[in-house]
């Protein structure tokens, strides 16, 4: 189902955990649709210095968490922000089809604490939660 | 690595008994049993010989009440259609339960949408259970079925199927189940009981996959689901998939002759496997019947987690289990049948199933609860549902 | 006592290297293929390679075109009901012929009745062929599929696909067509030949019972006739039957290594044995076209004599046949398909099928042509229709 | 499909032909329904001394034909005139269900050669064409 990549970010996460004090939080996702990340950066002169998540979620929920986490350390803010959730999943080596939308929310969820941090808006987009036909 | 299968309610392996009484019919006696020749006469008598074995299983009272199809699915789909197909000018109503398997829920819905059937489903209580005095209420004299599932392929919740068949032939009303789960695993017995229809598949206790049977009790007439050709007294077209129809008959024999010895060590299995599940791991629910539940059957939800995750990490420790999540099977919500019986639907993303089967033992349930509390535990630490309520 | 079968349009052995790579998958490999889990993984990518090795040998674009089913009768079952359902906003006229198989002719019967479709059964000429002209004749606004079999199982006549798919393109009207036994023994392309759904079935060409497919062209929506899980991209419920998959996986690919040599030596068998009968046994009519014929069919009506009396005479020195009669399909008339093409009901009860498989031999041949004069000769002998006439 | 003594009447069956100038000859069934049967008697002093069947039809329909032959040398008119074809099939230890009709009409072409030899009229029965389902 996954690949060796996916697979590895899902048995060894990176930076798991919540920041205490961070500078900017995000949480997405609902218990309903089975998948909640939140993000919590730390921001030193404009770069992201620290990022953890912590994941409600299936296998590609987890590794795309993890994925994020990994690509924004080091960055600056203006940087991340660009960051989007089909990047982390290209960066992953793909997803399957089916956990293409609802459970490829990290980016989404680093945005969301990156909007914290500046004291911007974040409006979640809209997601398609109807999933694709099973994969055979 | 050590590999524990624990998923016997999706499938089961063949027995080897099973895919050696296939083997001749493949290669040797490989007629067509419809044929006049001795190479498909030959075959024929076998096939009647697996219908025999069928029947006795379910105690039916003639061999002719056995329909062969490709799997569960296709059993409930003739039962069901050809029941409504049949009978459209008595009614056009049909009760079921809110959780049954797809093979049902998707049938009855086909049949909202193309024939115009009206469709009531049961709720169940908090173990799975339907209320008998709800289906009386529900019975009109548009209907003409009520399909209510032997035992639950979920929770293993086993309904009051010697009630319900009371009920139903009381009323006049036609029964059937989906006893696809049951079969195999506790005693039925479709005159006892009532049954005028009766689904089982051959895959889940030890047959081969890809065939099933349909009991239709003697009198019963139903428009055929897969039209073709004469085969199976006109009730089911298609060249008879005979390596899989004997395979059938041998599970069948060999399920009957195992029957108080399986239950009986499955049953052993199962409770040691929920007490060290409940002694292990915290804040867990047991889903289904305390007592009235199938031997094979454990399910749990663990809460703050995620099924499909636990899934991934249990296979990487070579435990095969499956889960209620939405993630598992392509849907956007959480199992039908968690949701019925109350659960939320956080409450419901985490919920683990362990299926037993007649090749588990102890020392691999030892080894489950030597694995499940870690797994657990690494995924509510990674949870932030977990964090906020501590 | 010699054995020789003579009825490979009815069924085949199965290969024993078909055997022997569906063997792992009863036992070893023996997980559900939807599941999350290794148990479930291992087999899900067999699974797709026999995907494909179907889709090569129909000349798919892609595997994802595959539907597997049960069998050809639930192929045919699911194209023709999934696309009237699906298209029954569009139109409801389906035009098919006289000569199809039951799987296409009762499922034609059952829309009608049940769905208020109506049908066009184009006739044929005394070969069995359509005439274009009737297909384009026959095509309204209203219509939504042709379904015409590729080749027929009794008389073996080959229909202008290319012609018919041609039309079918240009008119903007589906094609579907029943290939069970054209599969494996002449070639087929589906893009070439503008096919946008195909039935094939694998015990006809050396794979196991209970298997089938339909391919499906990409973008053509219809509605299950299966209805249940998720499987098959959610167009056929039902737990895969992982051990037919796999076994009409390989013997799509068996098929294609050895098409044009099986048809090169069908050929011959099948034109040794038409000529030997000729030569050896007078008033007979060669039934089916004499050039546009399957390479494994023999369709010969004797006059004065029926066909199960021929049938089991034949069966008692070993010989294993099938009929058009009346008698050996438990219906009052005679095969439709010797009817269509104009054969009195007399004559079409004296039929004989004689149809090749890879393993038939030249010897065989000269076994059946000893043999069947002498049959003949007693049966005419008995018969008060030979007299009256001599 | 048909028992041993079927199959030995079918196999090895007993007075095939037609009696030359017979004193009573019967003919049923139709080659639509792909069944027929003629039986030719000799009659001598009220007795049938022989009888003769050919047959155009299935194996039960010739074993039948063979059967009700055996059955009836011997016999006195009036006492053939008794044999039914219910009675033919049961001397033959019993029949499929799909051929207990058409092809079961050997006793009916025994009487219909009778009613010829005494010059009455003789109407047959109407058959019930339809044929059970199929005996798996
Ligand atoms: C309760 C129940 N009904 C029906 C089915 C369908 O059976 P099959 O997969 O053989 O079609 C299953 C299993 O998949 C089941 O558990
Ligand atoms: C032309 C044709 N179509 C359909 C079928 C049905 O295939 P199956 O017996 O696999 O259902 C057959 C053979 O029985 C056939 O010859």
């Amino acid at each position: 189902m996954y690949n060796e990549k996916v697979m590895d970010h899902f048995q060894n996460p990176r930076n798991v955990g919540e920041i205490e004090n961070p500078d900017g939080s995000g949480q997405v996702g609902n218990p309903t649709c089975g998948d909640i990340m939140k993000i919590t950066i730390k921001v030193e002169d404009g770069k992201i210095v620290d990022c953890k998540f912590k994941t409600f979620g299936c296998g590609a929920a987890v590794a795309t968490s993890s994925q994020v986490t990994e690509m924004v350390i080091g960055k600056t803010v203006e940087e991340a922000k660009k960051i989007t959730n089909k990047m982390v999943a290209e960066e992953l080596g793909g997803l399957p089809p089916v956990k293409m939308h609802c459970s490829n929310l990290a980016a989404d969820a680093l945005r969301k604490a990156i909007a914290d941090y500046l004291g911007e808006d974040f409006t979640e987009e809209e997601h398609d939660h109807h999933h694709d036909i099973e994969e055979d | 690595m050590r590999r524990v299968y624990l998923d016997n309610s999706a499938t089961t392996p063949t027995r080897p008994e099973v895919v050696e009484a296939m083997l001749p019919f493949f290669t040797e006696h490989f007629g067509n049993p419809s044929s006049v020749h001795s190479f498909g006469r030959d075959v024929s008598k076998y096939i009647t010989e697996s219908r025999e074995q069928v029947a006795k299983l379910i105690g039916a009272k003639d061999s002719s009440e056995i329909i062969f199809t490709s799997g569960g699915t296709e059993a409930d789909n003739l039962a069901i259609i050809g029941i409504a197909l049949a009978q459209k000018n008595k009614g056009n109503h049909i009760i079921t339960t809110q959780i049954e398997h797809h093979g049902v829920l998707h049938t009855c819905e086909y049949l909202k949408k193309y024939h115009g059937v009206e469709v009531t489903y049961l709720p169940v209580n908090e173990y799975g259970q339907i209320c008998l005095q709800d289906l009386e209420n529900a019975i009109t004299d548009k209907t003409i079925l009520i399909t209510i599932m032997f035992a639950n392929n979920e929770i293993g919740t086993i309904q009051p199927v010697h009630e319900i068949g009371n009920i139903a032939r009381t009323k006049g009303v036609l029964f059937h189940t989906d006893a696809v789960q049951a079969i195999g695993s506790i005693p039925v017995n479709v005159q006892e009981m009532k049954i005028d229809m009766l689904s089982l598949s051959g895959h889940k206790f030890n047959g081969p996959k890809g065939v099933g049977a349909l009991y239709v009790r003697k009198g019963v007439k139903l428009v055929p689901h897969m039209h073709g050709g004469a085969q199976e007294r006109k009730r089911r077209g298609s060249t008879h998939n005979t390596t899989g129809i004997i395979g059938l008959g041998k599970a069948a024999e060999l399920a009957m002759a195992d029957l108080d010895e399986k239950q009986k060590k499955l049953t052993v299995l199962r409770d040691k496997l929920i007490k060290g599940i409940e002694e292990r791991v915290p804040e867990i629910i047991l889903n289904g019947h305390p007592t009235e539940r199938l031997p094979q059957n454990v399910n749990v939800c663990f809460k703050y987690i995620e099924g499909e995750s636990l899934l991934l990490n249990l296979d990487l420790q070579g435990i095969g289990a499956s889960s209620g999540s939405a993630c598992t099977s392509g849907s956007l919500d959480p199992s039908h049948v968690l949701l019925a019986i109350g659960l939320s639907h956080e409450v419901a993303h985490g919920s683990l199933r362990l299926t037993l089967g007649i090749y588990n033992t102890e020392e691999e349930i030892d080894y489950v609860l030597e694995v499940l509390p870690g797994v657990v535990e690494k995924l509510r630490q990674m949870s932030p549902l977990y964090n906020a309520t501590k």
